[in-house]
Formats: C-alpha cells, structure tokens, sequence
C-alpha cells in the first residue's frame, strides 16, 4: 500500500458503489489522480445486487461492465478494497485520511481461478445475498466481482480449510498471514459516496418481518431473480420453497414514518412497479400483484412506467397503508389487514408473499463522521459551504435513484476538480 | 338537548362557518392534529372494532377537513373507540388519534348533538357522574346504572343476563353489596368537587366563552 | 437489599370488594417477598381510565390525575409513582406528559387543584408494577425468591393494550412484547410461544356497553390461548382480566365453545410461585378456579 | 508503423492452461501459423516475473505486436497493459479450458479450439496498428452554454470555477430564465418548511463578476458547425449582427415551455379570468410581493384558493402530457404557502391524486404544508364551472363523493413541455406509433436552438416526452451528439434545484469533452480510445450509408457526397465500417481484416472430418462478457465455435459473413444487445442494424444454397449467463441435422 502517490491535488472518494465510481471516473478522465476507497471486497455497491434497472427493465450489470472497463483502463485511479476511512484531517485543498485496510488473505498474485474455493469445505454468510444463502470460506464476492481477485473469511485464519486453500493455490496468491493495515492518505477534496442501507425491517413490528418468514423486503426480492441469487432466479417463497405468485408489495415500509425514516426515499414505489414486473415475467397471467401505497410517486417521465403498469390487469392498486400481518398458521400466507382509504374498504387479504418495499436509509452517520459536517434530520450531507472540501455524492446527498445518483455524483466530481484545480494553481 | 348547549352548537356554527377544521382544532382535545393526517388509513385497519365503525378515523379525519359537521359530530364511531391505543402507536405522522376520538365525543356531547342511545356514551356518562360523585368509582351502583339505563323493563332483562356473573363476583368477593351503601369514596369531597367544578369553568370559558 | 419504598395508586377496582381486589392481595404478598413497600397515596381519586371522557372534559380529567400525582408529591415525596392497575398507570402518566408539553393546561390544572389546596409539581417518576419488577427488582432476583416452581403449567401471557401501548414497557416492542413470558419462565412455568393475540384488545371499558362485540374479541383471546396449549392466562391488567375471565360462559353460549380457562395476573404466580397460600395470592378471588395454582399453593 | 511489425506471441500455462493443453503444440501454431517472430511460454505470465519477460521482448527484442495467449481479454488487463504495441489475446482459459469438460475423449478438439484462437489472434495483430491521434484536434477550455436560465447560469460559474471560459447565450434580453418568474421556489435546504427567495439575483451577481463568463443576451445561434474541441458557433444578435466563435464543448439548457392551459377548457382556462396557471400565480405573488394576493378578474383578495394538480398530465388524453412533471405538488405546496404565510385564514386546498414530494426534503415540506393548514384532498377535478367565482366540481376519491367547491380562485398545476431537440427517424417512427396507440399526438420541436450543421440534423436527438435525456439509466448525460450535454428542464422535466444540480453535472461533462477530444480520445464508452476510422476515398461509392447510419451524426458529406469524418463526434463504434458495401472504412485498431483475417485464421476440417466450426460475433459489452461469465461457472458449450468479440454489431460487415460462409463455416451466430424502445445498445442500434443487414444475407445463402438457419443473429444481455451456452449448443445441434457446409476446401 506503501506504494499509493496521493497528493493534496489528489481527490479521495469514499464508496466505490455506482455514485463513487461515476465520481472518480469523471475526475479521472480529465486527468486527476483519484483514489477510491471501498468497504467491502468488490467495486459496484447495492447496483450489484439488483436484477433490474427501472424504468428500462435493463440489466445494472450492462453499465457495471462499461464502468468497470473503464475503471481498469484509467491509470489515474486507484481503487482500496476492504478500507474504510477512520479519520479526516484538515481543510479543503489539504486533508489528510486515515484509512483502516483490512486483511483480504489473497493478493493481487490471485487469477480468479478458483482452485482454493473447490477444496475448503466451510460455509459463511453470503452477503451479497442478504445472508438469505452461504458461500464458501474462500469466494468470489460475485460474478463481476471487481477486482477479480478470491475473498477469505476471516472465519478460516487458523483453520485447515484455510491451509488446504492455500496449498491448493499454484500462484501464491494466498497469504495467511496478512495482516490489518493503517495507511495516511492526503487529499485536496473528498467525495463521500457511501450511498445507503435497507432500512432494519424487523422495526416495523406490525408487519412482523422477524416473525413471519414469508414477509420479506424489496432488496431481498430483488436477490430472488438472479440466476445466481440464493434461488437460482426461482420466484419461490422461504417457507416453503413455493412459487409466489400472489405477491403483496407494502410500500412506504419505514419510510414517510416518524416512527422509523421521516422521508421519502424515492426509490420504493418505481422499485415495487418494477419488481411487479417480475412476477409477471415468472409466472405471466397467473401472477396476482397488489400494491399497498400512500401515494405512487413516480416522478417525471416515470410516470408513464406506472401507467404501464397500471394497464397490467394481473396488477392492483389499494391506496392503504397495511396496519398488521398476521401468518395463516394452516399454510403459511402472510395475512394483511387494513383498510382500502378510497371509499372505506375493509381487508383482510391473504397472498403468498409480502414484499416490504424498505425505505433507504443513508450510511452517514452523523456521529462517528470523521469531520464537522452538516447533515440533516434525515442523515443525509447537505451541499454546504461549511463543508469545505468535502462533498456528498448520489445517497449519501439524498434518496435518489441509480440515475440521479450518477448524475449528482457527476456534479460532485466537479466540485472536487475546482478545489484541486484552486490548490494546482496556487502550486503553480 | 339542553338549552344551553344547543345555544352553544348554533353559536358554534355561526362562529365558524364553513371551517369545521378549525372549530375543532379550536375546540377539541388534540383537535389541532388532524390536519396533519395523510390519510395512509393505518388506524382505520389497526381498530379491533373497526368493522363497526361508520367512518373510522383517517375518514373522519378527511370530513373534518371537508366540513361535515353533522356527519361527523353525530356519528357513533368514536364512541367505538376502546382505548386501545394501535392506531396511536402506528399512525406514521404521530397524531394521538385515540385522544382525538375521545375529544371529538366529548365535543359532540358538550353541544348535545351526539347520538343519545349510544350505549357507549351512555356508559361513558355514567361512568364520569359516578366518578364525579364520589371521587372513586363505585362498581356496583355502575353496574346497576348500566342495566338499567334503558329503562327498567330492559335493566331487568339485561340483570338478569348478567346476573351469573354479578354472583360470580360476589362470590369471589370481588363485588360487595356494601356499596349500595356508602362504599368507596375520597375523604375530601368537598375540595374534590371544587377542583372538578373549577376545571370544568375553566374548561367552558376556553371552548364556548361562557362559564 | 434495603427496602424498596413507593408512592403507590392502587386504583378503584383494586379497592376491597372490587374488581380487582384479589390483585391487589397477590401484590401485597409478593411485594413482601421482594422487600417492597408499598405507600397509599392518601385519599387518591379515580383516574376517569379511558372512558371518563364522555362527561369529563380534557381539563376536568387532568386534574383527577394531577390530584393525585399532587397527593403523592405532598405525602410520598421523592417517591416514583407505582400503579398496579394498566389505565391507572396510563392516565396518570399521560397527564404528566400532557402537563409537561402544555403550559396552558398546566397552569389551569393548578388553578382547579388549589381549589382543593394542592399544588402540581408533576415532577414524579410515573411506573407500573411490572416497570418496576424489571427494573428495579430484575428477573434474577424475582427467580430467586421461587420456592414452588409452577412446573408442568403451560400459560398464556396475555399483555393487553394499556400495559403496552403508547408507552409499554421500556426496550418491548408493541407488537410482540416479551416479558410477560419472562415472568411466566422466571416462576417455572411454561410460557405459550408467539401467542397470537398477545396484544389484542378484550373491548376494555365496551365490555359493558358493547358486550357482543366485546365478547367476539375475547373469544379470539381465549382460543389462540387454547390453540398454544395454554393450561391458563395471565395478565397484567385489571380489565383484561375481568373481561377474559368472567364472560366466558356467556361467550360458551353464544358461540357453542367450551371455555373454562382460568385467568390470573402476574402477582398471583409470583405469590404462589413464591410459596404464598392460595388466600394470599388472592386465588380465592378466581371465578374459574386455577386449580393447578391452588394445588401448588396447598402443597 | 515506420518499423517493420515482430509479433510476440507468450503462452500462459497457468490456471490450467499447461495441465489441459499441449503448450508446445500452441506455440508451434503461433510461430508456423501465426508467423510470430517471437514465441515464449510461461507458468504464470500475469505475475511480475511473467509481464517482465514480455517486456524485456518489447524493449530488447522489437516485439511491437503482442498476442498473449492466457486467459479473456476481460481479465487482468492492469498486468497486460503494454505501452506502443498492439494486444491481441487469445483466450485459452475462460474460451476454451473452462467450457470443455477435461476428459480424454475431448482432448483433441480442445486442442483444436486453442489453436485456432492463437492463430486469430496471431492473424488478427497481423492487421492491428498502433493508434495514433489524427492531430485533427487541438485543446479549446471554452465552453458554449446555450441558455441563461439557472441551469446555464450554474454551469457557467461552475465550470469557470474550474477555470474553463464560458459563453451563455441567452435568447431574451435577460439572464434568469424560468426561475427568475418565480416569487420564491421551493425549499433547497434543512428543515424544508418554508419557500426559498429564487436565488436568480446572487446568480447573475455571480456571472456578471466573473471575467471568465461572456454572455451573449438577445441572441440566438443560427449555426453550430464542428465538433467537440473545434465548435464554431454563430452567435447572433436580434440586431442581425453575427459572430462566429470556437468552443471545446456545448452545455444546451434551453428550458422547457410551459404547458398551454387553453387546451383544458374543461377547466374554464381562458374563459374564466381566476382560473391561472401555477407560473400566472407566481406573477400575482410577485405584485402582492408579500401582501395579500388579489385575483385577476376583479382584483379581489383572495380568500379561497384550489390547486388542480396534474392538469393535463400524466394522461393520454388528446393535447394532455402523458408524463408527470415532478414538480407540480412541491410547487403548488409553496403556492399556498404565499397564501397562508400571508394570511393563515384563507382556505387553500390541494386536489390530488398521487402528491409527489420525494426525497429528504419533500416530505417535510408537505408537513409543513400541512401544518400550516393547507387541505390536501385525493380526488379528480372534472370541471371548473364558471361564474362569478369558479366553481370545482371533482371526485373526492377517499369520501368517495362527487362534489363542488366555489373559490375565488382556481391554480391549475400545469407541466412542462419539452422544447428542444429533433426526434431521430427511429424516434419519429417510434413516437409516431406511441401515438397512434395512445391516440395523440407528440410535440414535436420545430424551433432549433443549436441548429447544428450535421448531416443527421439540426438538434440533440429526442428521447421520450420529447425530452433530450439520455436513454440510459447509468449514463445520465450520454447524449447521441458528442460533447453536446443537455442539462435542466431540456433533458427531463424537474424543479430549479434539481436543474441547477444537474447543469453542474453537464457542465462536468463538458469540460471532459474538450479535454478529451483536444487529445483525440473517444468520449463514452469507449474512453480514451485514440483510434478513428479512416477511409479510402477512392474506393468510395458515395452510397451515404456510413453518413446516414452513424448513430452519432458524426459524419458529414462534402458536395460530391463523399464521408467527412469528424473524429472527436465519433464514438468508433463501427458502425460505419459495417455499413460500408465496398469496406474503405476502417480503424487503426479495429478493420474489416481484424476481424476478417481471425476467421479464415480458423482451421476448417474437411466435411468427411465430422468436425464442423461455428462462428460467434459477440458484442464485446454484453454477449461477450455473459460468454466469460459461463465459462468462470464452467458451463460447457460445443467444441466447434470461435468466438471474435466485435465492438458492437453495427460494426459487423456483411463481408464477414460472406467470408466465412466461403470458407466453409457451418454455422454463424450474431450475439448482439436488446433493441427496441429500450434497447441497451451502447451505440443505440446496433442489434438492430444487423437485424436488417442479415435480413439481406439471405438471398446470399440462397444464392449458395444454403440453409437459413446456417446464420443467425441473438439478442444477448450481459445477464444471459445461461442462454449463450445453449444457444451455441442449439445451433451445434441444428448442424448435426442439417449437415454440414459444403463449402469446405
């Protein structure tokens, strides 16, 4: 890590989700020095996880591909997997980070060939599934996992399946022995792109997510399409593995509540259209979709998505906000109770599935945050003088969706560039 | 209805013209929430006697704002309310809902137009009298109020209904006889019905200017 | 431990001859086991419950709640506020706050309360019962006083809405509170799992004035109860209990079931659990009889 | 090339590759097939020691043309990045390796498989060259920002900040747009409670003091010619007077138009004076400037005030908009907020279907709304009826009622109309069908505001509602005209903030332009590309199909009809090379050889061999990656297919085809992207073109009498991580029955 140049002209984005990629990409493409940092062990973020892409129905994994290429083409970016910034020093034109690198076990010596992960045996927590299924101890995060570099658990060091991983690789690329990393970096502007969180559904007790195991949340859902997801892109149930072709989708779930998330994140009721949609491209006409909502906020030219949608007659529309679920013990169906506000109905409504479209929760915490920031009620950064050099990109400036994250994340990268612009200037 | 309050009902009437939101937010316990609603109907379904409701309570909420007065003043729903407080603790704009019912009854009351067999209103009433009287609630005398507040023939019929479980209690001695006679009461009544007496001036000279 | 002391609000219903009398009894004696002594708030007055508010104003209401906190405040000073009873609990509480967030109401609450020469500090701490068995006391300690393990009884803890809603109990959720199973653990019987109708309303004040309907709610109560195998109900409120236990022949009738459950509180487990007689844990104030209780308790 | 080419050709045996193959066999085929001058094998050719070995052959040896024979083009490309030579790769491990099952019985055809790729790549490094900028391009910082509403304006300071120049042209005689009409907008920060002042006043301030910035007002731009790095723009004045000016790069923040009001006479619009549009509301606040609002008829304070929301939106109905414009609730909120701010009795309703304020701040606002008194109701307004005070008849949808409200004042939350751009001839056809379905019709512009000099017309192609956004959800500012970026209202339909946030997005856009085309580097997707087709002139035919087809407008025609490339427009998707009948367009790095010459590379065994060959030309962003991503799950497919990545199916000459199917090829698949109106094209069309072009290729098969199914094109999205390898076994299985290609020499 001893070999990373980073100058106070040099720009330090945090997130290598969809926002931080399309920031650093911008400011590299006209020739400034970026350095990326990202959690977890691959670039790409929640986009990664989803199928599709509303209003489109195009696969995230087709601009994954263009931005990944031209991540790896640019010399000017350097990318930290498994690094997280634990302290920001200074002000704009001057910072200094402190960056936590955690031990990967696998070095850059590693092809991708996937010798270690056919000998260990033990099985983790698959999180790029939601933990809805496991992967093996040593692992590929996933199929466009970049870099394309194996991944162990922390769970093996000092196991034998880790010596047998190990042994099995003809490259050296495992290295047990890693260990965790403090590195300082400088910086002139910082891009906070750390984007957002599916709000903690067991909070929303009344729909009894930590009770009932077939009421599930939207990211969840989304994991259930992938061929490669925890059902291999099978549309069934957890219960009991059946297909679930009479979904409920809850929407506003957390969100618009002060109980839970006071705003609205956006994203849900195009999320729910969308995933409407799947149940259709599963099950066609015996697919049987309700959306329980306050108000559908499709905005702009989402709206004529929704209107297609609403001309899908397997598709209702109960304008309510569900008040319980309750489990029909005899099959397992999630029952919703509530009331159906457009003249007064009463329901008692059983379906397969309950989709919890789950509010976005920003992963700024206003607490821990390494430097004087100003933040909102609803944790999110706002664009503010005080700031500094220190600049919020797509989720972490508001609830967006994909497009209007690249596209805030586009302008912040500008905001970085006049600040080491300023600094290179004075540099002469 | 009394003179009074029917006096007091038409000078509301005149008072506010066509803006029942704000007559009741001027008026009501709590009457000031309702135009946060955001009409979602979480309390409408989360009501364990919502099915006997007429309107429940996003729908009430909406006619206040639409200025129906009699409709809602008159109707039986809030009395329905059994204080259960689910709609309260999932209302996601935090509106006290169940104190709203509660108020909305009271009002109704206090102008004398709310709907008079009731029986909720009509326990509701006895209740506050037997409260008010003594300073503690005397079970008993509740209890035969209760029967017997739809006329003797009807009091009867229900006591007698009732009758298996008056004994039960009686004999699990958690009924006592004693309190046809005196029974429970606070010692100070006289400074306890002051304060009442007081509370409800001040009370009367906020809502209706009079006292 | 050095004895616990409180302000305590017994309640109407716990008065003797009441309703609830035989809670209060159960109380008493396990509060001796636990060294908590228990001070009447000098001639409390009704707290109108929920239903007071047909007759009685919001400011009228108000002052029978503050008369009392102002009772406590003069007589148990420095002492939390302990009530047994869910809608006294509730409605002192609820005053307290509404006092707090209302200047205005503040001030013509002491108005009407010097009418009986008291003054509002509405500084006391405001719990019920079981708040303070958790907190203060905590599941260890109440474990340790059991002498007769309720073994081989399967209960249902029935919550309620007012011991749970809107203020609950500290760290539970609305929707599928804990604790109450706790204490049925804690006493060495076996709680039901995930009993549906936890939660659920048993028509409170409307059993009186709206029996039907009142009695179809309960009749969800007692089934679920029986569907989880429950051999009993245990609650900590004084109208759950009334309402779940005494109507259940009437509910027999009108709907052909054949309950027969019995319904006691918290307090009545813990006294027997705690080797008490059954006239001490207030068993003879059951009108179903919980016959695997008063075995215990004779033993 | 002055120096004479030397192929390197260096053999990975890792991963596999040296247990499954006979390395020694492939490095025969590359030195005697593949003529490689050099040939080196090695155990693990990505790691240091590996990359080292080949660049010590490049620094001492002359090597200039590199084939690495290891793993997929799409892996370890940070190791294999050389400096002055061309890559080839062949892929030996996920191509071959990883999709054969390692038994004996399938030895020798994998073997065959992984000779054949290195004598491709061999034969394709053959005809690559290193790329070098046309020096057609110089650097231009200036920036022409069309439009000087908050979104020029933003972009102008923004990028000046970042020390590029700009010039905004402005059409009327003042800066501020839209936004300056405004009395106050919507709230941009924490807690969102109350209207904001417009902010247009600090804005101009800020133009104006900025030496950086010139702004052209009362002037148009009659003619935009050139392209990014070299824009020459007319800017003319009302007066008539003209100057020509270069700039690097464009930002079009041309607004929108509001919607007319005249086409809802349901609504009493222009019959009943005291019905008013939300901007007409905005006039009236801006007289009260404070005080209480009076109405137009009669001038009386109002007292009573209905917003209709989604007035002629969000419905097909004839001369409505079909999209929502986003804004409306958020606005109408503020609107009567100027009432109740003003005077807390005035009774303001909202009538609503669905109130649309996302986001942290939306919400708030509608609380404050709220709080403030405003009555929101869920219901459809039929009719406004005149009178002496218009009266609302609607449909309360939550009371389930239908019912009247007299005010004395109605606000109808009209949208926006996109008014920039030209519809491309697909969008025509398209829009054109949209609308016969939903039975209106669609606006399109007839005023330019570039009026651009392009062959492919005037304006930045339209995409849906007339808006010129960019059709793809990861590309926000990916326009069809390179360099050129819309920005605000003129790319979707959105509130002042959210313009000014997304002109500074653009304006980010632009100042990549000019960087990057001053370098001649290709802009989005294929970045930093150097390369750019060249033609022969001399062979050209004048056909005009590269012209026509370029989905970037980047070609022009001189008088006698021939090609002139403009390299900084185009994207070097090929497109124009797989147009080309008589193949005179080509890339340094990419031509009708690369590719041509890989095929015939291939070695096709006699018909008697039972051995045949299938032909896949992949799209190199989807298909091919989704053929990477089976063999990472070592999904299998046949033995006979080669697969040559093609930068997009556009770029595919029908030559190819011919070729292959001359030399013996059985089968031939096209794996492009989904087209349609969602098409994922990155170059637009290219599936579809190749659609229509193999159309053609039938009469060719005929012609030899061949079977159709010998040729076919797939539409592949990177996803199809199953369906590749099925598809290619299909078609294998389809050979089996139809037999083989005669045509094996």
């Amino acid at each position: 890590m001893s070999d990373i140049v980073a100058t106070n002209q040099t720009i330090l984005v945090v997130g290598g989700g969809i926002s931080g990629m399309t920031a650093a990409l911008e400011a590299a493409e006209v020739g400034k020095q970026v350095i990326v940092i990202e959690k977890t062990p691959s670039v790409g973020g929640r986009v990664t996880k989803l199928y599709k892409y509303f209003p489109k129905l195009c696969f995230p994994t087709c601009g994954l591909e263009i931005n990944q290429r031209r991540m790896a083409a640019n010399k000017n970016i350097t990318v930290l997997t498994m690094a997280e910034v634990t302290d920001l020093q200074g002000e704009a034109g001057n910072y200094t980070a402190t960056i936590k690198v955690s031990p990967r076990y696998v070095n850059a010596n590693c092809t991708a060939c996937g010798a270690c992960a056919d000998v260990v045996e033990a099985e983790f927590d698959d999180e790029h599934n939601y933990n809805m299924n496991k992967h093996k101890g040593a692992y590929l995060p996933h199929n466009m996992a970049m870099p394309k570099r194996y991944v162990l658990e922390p769970g093996m060091i000092g196991t034998d399946d880790a010596q047998k991983a190990k042994d099995a690789c003809k490259v050296d690329a495992i290295d047990l022995d890693m260990q965790e990393e403090t590195i300082e970096l400088k910086a002139g502007a910082v891009i906070w792109a750390t984007g957002w969180r599916p709000y903690d559904a067991a909070k929303i007790q009344p729909y009894g997510y930590d009770r009932i195991d077939n009421v599930i949340t939207s990211v969840e859902f989304e994991r259930l399409m992938d061929p490669f997801g925890p059902t291999g892109g099978k549309l069934v149930r957890p219960s009991d593995g059946k297909e679930a072709k009479n979904v409920a989708f809850i929407q506003c779930a957390g969100s618009r509540d002060i109980n839970h998330l006071k705003h609205c994140s956006r994203i849900c009721c195009m999320a729910s259209l969308k995933q409407s949609t799947y149940v259709s491209e599963k099950f066609g006409d015996d697919a049987n979709v309700s959306i329980y909502y306050i108000d559908i906020r499709a905005i702009d030219r989402f709206d004529n998505f929704y209107q297609k949608v609403q001309d899908d007659k397997n598709v209702t529309f109960i304008k309510s906000k569900v008040a319980n679920i309750v489990e029909n013990k005899e099959n397992g169906n999630p029952v919703l109770n509530g009331v159906d506000t457009e003249g007064y109905e009463r329901y008692a409504n059983e379906h397969d599935l309950v989709v919890l479209a789950i509010g976005m929760e920003p992963s700024v915490d206003k607490d821990t945050f390494p430097i004087e920031i100003k933040v909102n009620d609803e944790g999110f950064i706002e664009q503010d003088e005080a700031n500094g050099g220190v600049f919020a990109a797509g989720c972490s400036s508001d609830a967006l969706d994909v497009n209007r994250a690249v596209q805030n994340a586009t302008a912040s990268a500008l905001r970085a560039i006049q600040v080491v612009n300023r600094v290179a200037q004075a540099e002469g | 209805m009394s003179d009074l309050s029917s006096k007091l009902n038409t000078g509301m009437v005149e008072k506010y013209r066509n803006n029942f939101l704000k007559e009741v937010e001027a008026n009501v316990e709590e009457g000031d929430w309702v135009k946060m609603c955001m009409q979602c109907g979480v309390c409408s379904g989360s009501c364990p006697l919502g099915a006997h409701w007429d309107h429940p309570p996003q729908e009430l909420f909406m006619m206040i704002r639409a200025g129906k007065r009699d409709e809602v003043l008159q109707s039986t729903s809030m009395w329905m309310c059994t204080s259960c407080y689910n709609c309260i603790v999932r209302c996601p704009r935090e509106l006290p809902i169940t104190h709203i019912m509660h108020g909305l009854a009271h009002y109704a009351t206090r102008l004398g137009i709310e709907p008079k067999g009731q029986p909720t209103r009509q326990f509701a009433q006895l209740f506050w009298d037997n409260l008010a009287k003594h300073g503690r609630v005397n079970e008993l005398w509740l209890g035969v109020n209760l029967y017997f507040m739809n006329g003797i023939v009807e009091g009867i019929k229900v006591a007698l209904g009732m009758a298996g479980i008056g004994l039960g209690m009686l004999k699990s001695g958690r009924l006592s006889l004693k309190e046809l006679i005196g029974g429970h009461t606070v010692k100070d009544k006289k400074g306890f019905h002051a304060m009442i007496k007081k509370a409800q001036e001040l009370e009367a000279a906020r809502v209706d200017g009079s006292n | 431990m050095a004895t616990k002391e409180y302000s305590f609000y017994p309640g109407c219903s716990s008065q003797e001859g009441a309703s609830s009398s035989n809670y209060l009894k159960s109380v008493q004696s396990m509060c001796d086991v636990l060294d908590i002594k228990l001070n009447v708030i000098p001639d409390w007055n009704c707290c109108s419950a929920s239903i007071g508010y047909c007759g009685g104003g919001e400011l009228p209401r108000l002052a029978l709640s503050a008369r009392n906190i102002a009772l406590s405040e003069q007589h148990n000073a420095g002492q939390d506020i302990v009530a047994t009873c869910a809608a006294c609990w509730l409605a002192t509480k609820e005053t307290q706050e509404r006092l707090d967030d209302d200047a205005g109401l503040m001030e013509e609450t002491n108005v009407a309360l010097a009418e009986a020469g008291l003054k509002l500090e509405n500084k006391s701490k405001i719990r019920h019962m079981v708040e303070v068995l958790i907190e203060d006391i905590g599941f260890e300690e109440m474990g340790k006083h059991v002498t007769k393990p309720l073994d081989g009884i399967k209960i249902a803890g029935y919550v309620g809405c007012q011991t749970n809603r809107p203020f609950g109990i500290e760290g539970e959720s609305f929707e599928n509170p804990k604790y109450l199973d706790k204490f049925i653990e804690t006493m060495g019987a076996e709680p039901v799992e995930n009993y549906d109708k936890k939660v659920s309303c048993c028509g409170g004040a409307l059993a009186f004035s709206e029996p039907e309907k009142s009695q179809a709610l309960i009749k969800d109560i007692i089934e679920a109860a029986y569907d989880g195998g429950a051999d009993m109900i245990v609650t900590p409120c004084p109208v759950c209990q009334m309402n779940v236990e005494v109507y259940q022949d009437k509910i027999n009738a009108k709907y052909g079931t054949k309950f027969n459950i019995p319904v006691t509180y918290y307090s009545t487990l813990m006294s027997v659990a705690y080797g008490k007689n059954g006239k001490e844990s207030g068993l003879n104030g059951q009108i179903i009889k919980a016959k695997q209780l008063e075995a215990i308790a004779s033993k | 090339m002055a120096d004479e080419m030397k192929i390197g050709a260096y053999i990975c045996k890792g991963c596999g590759i040296g247990e499954r193959l006979d390395a020694g066999q492939l490095e025969m085929t590359a030195t005697r097939d593949g003529k490689a001058k050099v040939c080196q094998q090695h155990d693990f050719l990505c790691s240091e020691a590996g990359v080292k070995m080949i660049q010590d052959d490049i620094d001492n040896e002359g090597v200039n043309h590199v084939v690495i024979a290891a793993c997929s083009r799409r892996a370890k490309t940070e190791a294999f990045n050389f400096e002055n030579v061309t890559l080839s790769r062949a892929n030996l491990r996920e191509g071959v390796i990883w999709v054969r099952p390692d038994t004996d019985d399938q030895q020798e055809t994998t073997q065959e498989m992984a000779d054949d790729y290195i004598r491709m790549a061999c034969a394709e490094s053959k005809f690559m060259h290193i790329p070098a900028s046309s020096g057609q391009q110089s650097v231009n910082k200036n920036i022409l920002i069309a439009g000087g509403g908050v979104s020029g304006m933003t972009a102008a300071i923004e990028a000046s900040k970042a020390g590029y120049p700009c010039t905004i042209v402005e059409k009327t005689a003042a800066l501020g747009g839209a936004t300056a009409q405004l009395y106050k907008k919507i709230p941009t920060k924490a807690p969102y409670t109350d209207p904001e002042d417009n902010g247009v006043a600090e804005l101009i301030a800020a133009v104006e003091a900025d030496s950086n910035i010139t702004v052209c007002l009362n002037s148009t731009l009659t003619k935009t010619a050139g392209a990014p790095g070299r824009f020459e723009a007319d800017i003319s004045t009302e007066s008539g007077s003209t100057e020509t000016k270069p700039f690097g790069a464009i930002v079009q923040a041309s607004g929108f138009t509001p919607y007319d009001a005249n086409q809802l006479p349901e609504f009493s619009y222009g019959k009943n004076k005291d019905v008013v549009t939300q901007a007409e509301l905005e006039a009236l606040a801006i007289t009260a400037n404070g005080g209480a609002i009076k109405r137009p008829s009669d001038g009386k304070e109002v007292q009573s005030v209905l917003f209709i929301q989604c007035a002629g939106q969000r419905s097909k109905k004839e001369g409505h908009l079909e999209h929502c414009s986003g804004y409306c609730c958020n606005a109408s909120i503020k609107q009567a907020m100027y009432f109740k701010d003003q005077n807390a009795d005035v009774d303001t309703t909202v009538l609503y279907t669905d109130l649309r304020t996302p986001g942290a701040g939306g919400e708030n606002f509608y609380r404050s709304g709220q709080n403030k008194g405003i009555t929101f109701r869920k219901g459809v307004a039929s009719e406004v009826a005149d009178g002496a005070n218009p009266t609302v008849k609607f449909k309360d949808l939550i009371l389930d009622e239908d019912l009247e409200q007299e005010v004395d004042l109605v606000v109808l939350a009209t949208g926006m109309v996109a008014n920039a751009g030209e519809p491309t001839r697909e969008q025509i056809t398209i829009s054109e069908n949209e609308a016969k379905e939903a039975g209106n019709e669609y606006k399109v512009s007839v005023e330019s505001i570039l009026n651009l000099d392009y062959r492919q017309g005037k304006d930045v192609p339209h995409m849906g509602n007339g808006f010129a956004d960019s059709h793809f959800i990861c590309f926000p500012y990916e326009t069809q005209r390179t360099g050129i970026y819309t920005a605000g209202p003129t790319r979707r339909p959105m509130d002042s903030q959210q313009a000014m946030d997304d002109a500074m997005g653009a304006a980010m856009k632009a100042i990549a332009a000019t960087e990057n085309s001053g370098l001649g580097k290709a802009a989005h997707p294929r970045v930093a590309d150097l390369s750019f087709p060249s033609v022969r002139l001399e062979g050209c035919t004048q056909c005009k199909r590269c012209t026509v087809e370029c989905p970037f407008g980047a070609i022009d025609e001189d008088e006698r009809g021939f090609p002139q490339f403009n390299e900084s427009r185009c994207r070097r998707c090929g497109t124009c090379m797989g147009a080309c009948p008589v193949r005179v367009i080509s890339f340094e790095n990419y031509s009708i050889d690369t590719v041509g010459q890989q095929l015939k590379a291939v070695d096709i065994p006699d018909e008697f061999d039972e051995k045949p060959r299938m032909l896949v030309l992949a799209c190199e962003n989807d298909a091919y990656p989704a053929l990477d991503m089976a063999a990472q799950n070592k999904l299998e497919y046949s033995a006979f297919v080669r697969v040559i990545p093609v930068r997009c199916l556009g770029s595919v000459s029908l030559s190819w085809i011919t070729d292959s199917l001359n030399s013996g090829y059985d089968g031939i698949m096209l794996m492009g992207c989904p087209s349609g109106d969602d098409y994922q094209c990155h170059f637009v069309k290219g599936s579809l073109m190749a659609q229509e072009r193999m159309s053609k290729v039938g009469d060719t098969l005929e012609s030899l009498s061949l079977e159709k199914e010998r040729v076919q094109t797939f539409e592949i999205s990177i996803t199809d991580i199953h369906k590749v390898p099925k598809i290619i076994n299909d078609m294998a299985d389809t050979i089996e029955q139809i037999g083989m290609s005669p045509f094996k020499f």
